[in-house]
């Protein structure tokens, strides 16, 4: 296949699809509307359900296998926030704050373009490592540490270190997912035949259905595209690309299979939109959310979903 | 009948754990909660997982309600979509509110 | 099996009896009480996953089987109101608004009463076409906009049209349906195989759980049946049978399968409550809500869920 | 602390775009909008999936309050299950909801 | 414009029933309720399927309000966790509520 | 098995797992919560869907099979809350409406440590009767009025028995298990094959979604343990541990299997904390929440779950 030919067949996935058609519900101003209670039901779920899979999966992958891995994927984190944060400061002449709540976005990662590569994959038939949740939680916290850390440098601000880190670990997303880690390594995999029906099989749905809510939040952000400006524009694309390449190639290098360096690289290339837009507005209020959420939400996540992950799947031949 | 201050504040989501435990400080003895949507000025909020705004009352005597209010107005307002007000409310049996 | 057999397995079925717990909950005045969140969620659910499915089965149908079938439909939504508008008035002697507002009610289409029937047949397995989701969105939206029309012309007035009409095409309820219809064509079996763990396996306990929330607001509306007065409960079950008819004949006539032929009635004789009452109550404010929600609500949806489709069904034969 | 008013509608659901809107063209420069349950004089509401009321709060200037009382008493009170009031509040900065 | 109170209760759960018959027969004329979140000085509430506090709002005239308002006070302060203030209101056409 | 396989067998089991991650989550403060409304959606579908199950297991069990476990549960209901009542008075000193609220409790039974125990026999491929639901909605009621008529009497009370009544039997969880089973019983085996996709398979999924927000739950309450004192805490180990082998025993005169009885022996050991604390406090608001909540959410039911549970199946073996 061509990478034309996985766009194609990966736009027309019903998870796409609903994306779209999430966009157009806003678009045009139709009075469907998520209730709260349903997106963090959602929310509750896939964090739980991609943790327990991968704890699963983990509990019978011998710890040599994971471990240099799990070391690239460290450096994923920090590396990808300083080098965002110095493009964003240079070229793009964003202020300090800015650039540094940029930075933890785009070096910590988005779980649900973790479970879009996941179905991407497994509808090519793409073998990839049970354990690559772990790497989904190793990579969601150290980026939002140090870009917090570039800033505070920047700023010339001390700071409450501690009660900063507690509240990452602390936070939901993470404590679903590392939770979800732990059950399933505990468990293992005839715990997780137990719950199987339903946090295996129906995943795709409920991802279906999440992704439906997400085009009308991304949607919502559009208008906020002409007040970020070109530069933000093309960072959102040209940064994933990199930020992917950089994780494909750290994949193969550590020895993960060709589908596994595709996960990471995508990991990589995602931006977060739970972790570190809670942990930036609490710890840099003065960073101007119009920039984040909407490169992350508006540009990054849609380019990732459409285009990002084909193109990343396609560009890992040239490493394989 | 006693005559206490009603102050509401209004604010995004992820402040919450903050101003809580930030009002028992100023000397609130209680609160009510709500979760509400709403506009303003500054319009945008954390994040689509931290959720919409809350809304919070909490009923204190009038000195109280005046320190909350001047809390509010500078820790708040320059970064945080935040607003406060204050109403008359008269409450019966209002110690436990002092 | 005789008609009566048929009521009683219909009666039977999980979905029925729990519409009438739900009544008994309210009888009782139990403190059960579905949270809105869950029924605006189940809704959601239904209304994707008969759009999805139908647009999956559309997908491997050629455009000239559905051509007639099509228009058929079509047909229906004009016609139906107006008969219903002219009985009202005449025989009920009804105000032009509450006419107008019934019409509509009677003429668009009930989506849950829609997947009863298809529950019914799938016990009974009986074939149907699986393009008849696109029948549901046909049928859906042209009453409303024909009833509204008699009442504006009616009483005299103008109105903005183009903005109903857009507020109707971008209501939730079609926007789900269509939008689901479009993602299940596009993505085809292979997509929606994909997510049928979630959209398609628990459909029918889905609906069970639907139609608990559905007996408690209809047995709400018992009350309001002393003050809509007895012609409005014959109107609300006589109507149906007409309507019911009709369908079936204008189903056996443009070359739907038997079973497709029920299905078509079915939608012909249920009353909408939820578009048409969203529609109604922005551009009819004066009709009285007791009327239409009461007659749609409590009289004519348990009518067709308990006795309504096994009578169609049996009437069905009358033609095949 | 400068006193405006807090008007509070309540209102079916299914009026919720139209009446934020109006409230815009009216002055006012913010809302906070909660769902909640109710009974009144009325009772029956559009449907059920449009679900429950809406109980809209909005501080404005006394002049822009009479202005939307006035406007939802004409426009609302015979067709639909509306209610508004206003109640004079304190706020710190009025400036943002002038 | 006409003056009338508006009266708040926040109760738990358990005593919307109960609550909501009382208020009728004390002269109510309607209500809206919102469920709310909430720490006072008694804390424990009945289950956690009860779920969370009740504030009902209801607009009232003078005499109504204080019948309520003390009425609550007698039979609830002792073993429940429930608060009732009460806020001058004005509202338009104010027939429907009396 | 030795019972301490057991335990770890059970301890290591998704569920109980999501218990404890629950009790992490409010230990470390996470910012984890669960929508209200997701937590009702979990218990409608759980009431009922242990109803469905038990009533379409009814539906082929004779009535002479029944019977006897019927009464012996019904006995259960009557004995626990005045045993309970009077150790609370004699030895623990409480007040009459604290004791009476502790034995409405005790003498009540928990849904979900229900589910939790059936969980448990299937995992060991323990057969057990099908209509043990059925007890499950027989020993709901019983002890929460003994309990309430011990207090009136013993504070000299009147009170509006009729009132209370149906207020207990419209109340939703029992509206749900009743209904359900009513439901399945009526709809037997075939109907419930239609709903299994929803109501049977992702049943354990639910439960482990449900504990893990039981789990925070439970925790919030610890604080109070030092409160509620030594003796309740003993209380709410010992009195379980002593009606879970009454259970047990009655199950095996009565002709249950020993599966059987181990899930009797469990019901009569778990405290209720649905149905029994909205009863108490409409009922006897006098009594502390804190003795009744704190004893039945915080000490029994995860001591029930973790190690009870594995300990009634292992005393089993003593009678069979
Ligand atoms: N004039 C107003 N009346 C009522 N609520 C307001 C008003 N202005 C702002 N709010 C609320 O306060 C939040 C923050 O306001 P802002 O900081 O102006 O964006 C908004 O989301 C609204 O919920
Ligand atoms: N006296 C009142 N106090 C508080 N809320 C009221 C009152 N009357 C009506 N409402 C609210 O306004 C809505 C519409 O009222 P109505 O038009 O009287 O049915 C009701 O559903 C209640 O939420
Ligand atoms: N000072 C206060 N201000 C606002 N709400 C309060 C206050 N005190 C108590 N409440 C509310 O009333 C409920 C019961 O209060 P309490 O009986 O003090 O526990 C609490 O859960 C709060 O929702
Ligand atoms: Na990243
Ligand atoms: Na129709
Ligand atoms: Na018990």
């Amino acid at each position: 296949m061509t990478i034309l030919d996985l766009v194609r067949l990966n736009l027309l996935s019903p998870m796409v699809l609903a994306f779209v058609l999430g966009g157009i519900a806003t678009l045009v101003r139709s009075d469907l509307k998520f209730p709260e209670e349903l997106y963090v039901g959602l929310s509750i779920y896939l964090l739980l359900a991609i943790g327990l899979k991968g704890g699963a999966a983990l509990s019978e992958t011998p710890f040599s296998v994971i471990l240099w891995p799990a070391l690239a994927t460290l450096a994923l984190g920090v590396l990808i926030p300083i080098v965002a944060y110095v493009i964003l400061r240079r070229l793009g002449r964003f202020e300090i704050a800015d650039a540094a709540a940029l930075a933890a976005h785009y070096g910590s990662v988005s779980a649900v373009t973790f479970a879009a590569v996941q179905t991407f994959l497994e509808a090519l038939k793409v073998p990839y490592e049970g354990f690559t949740p772990t790497l989904v939680a190793l990579l969601e916290v150290p980026a939002i540490i140090v870009a917090l850390l570039i800033a505070r440098v920047a700023m010339g601000q001390g700071g409450n270190w501690g009660e900063l880190i507690h509240e990452l670990l602390a936070s939901k997303s993470i404590l679903l997912l590392l939770g979800g880690l732990l059950i399933g390594f505990l468990a293992g995999q005839s715990g997780l035949k137990q719950v199987a029906p339903l946090f295996v099989d129906p995943f795709k749905g409920v991802l279906t259905l999440f992704l439906l809510e997400m085009g009308m939040v991304a949607a919502r952000r559009l208008g906020d595209l002409r007040k970020v400006g070109l530069f933000l524009v093309a960072f959102g694309i040209l940064m994933p690309i990199a930020s992917g390449t950089a994780g494909i190639w750290l994949g193969s290098l550590t020895g993960l299979s060709s589908g596994g360096a595709v996960v990471l690289g995508t990991l990589a290339a995602s931006a977060s939109y739970i972790a570190a837009p809670a942990a930036v507005r609490i710890a840099l209020p003065q960073a101007n959310p119009s920039f984040y959420l909407t490169a992350s939400l508006a540009i990054t996540f849609p380019f990732n979903l459409a285009i990002g992950i084909p193109l990343y799947y396609g560009l890992s031949n040239l490493f394989y | 009948m006693q005559k206490l201050k009603l102050v509401t504040i209004v604010a995004e989501a992820v402040l919450e754990e903050r101003l809580l435990r930030e009002l028992r400080h100023l000397g609130a003895r209680g609160y009510t909660l709500v979760m509400a949507r709403g506009e303003g000025t500054r319009g945008v909020h954390a994040s689509s997982w931290e959720g919409p705004n809350l809304r919070i009352e909490t009923l204190v005597a009038p000195e109280v309600a005046e320190r909350i209010m001047t809390y509010v107005a500078d820790h708040y307002f320059a970064d945080y979509a935040v607003i406060v007000y204050s109403i008359d409310a008269e409450v019966i049996r209002g110690e436990k509110y002092l």
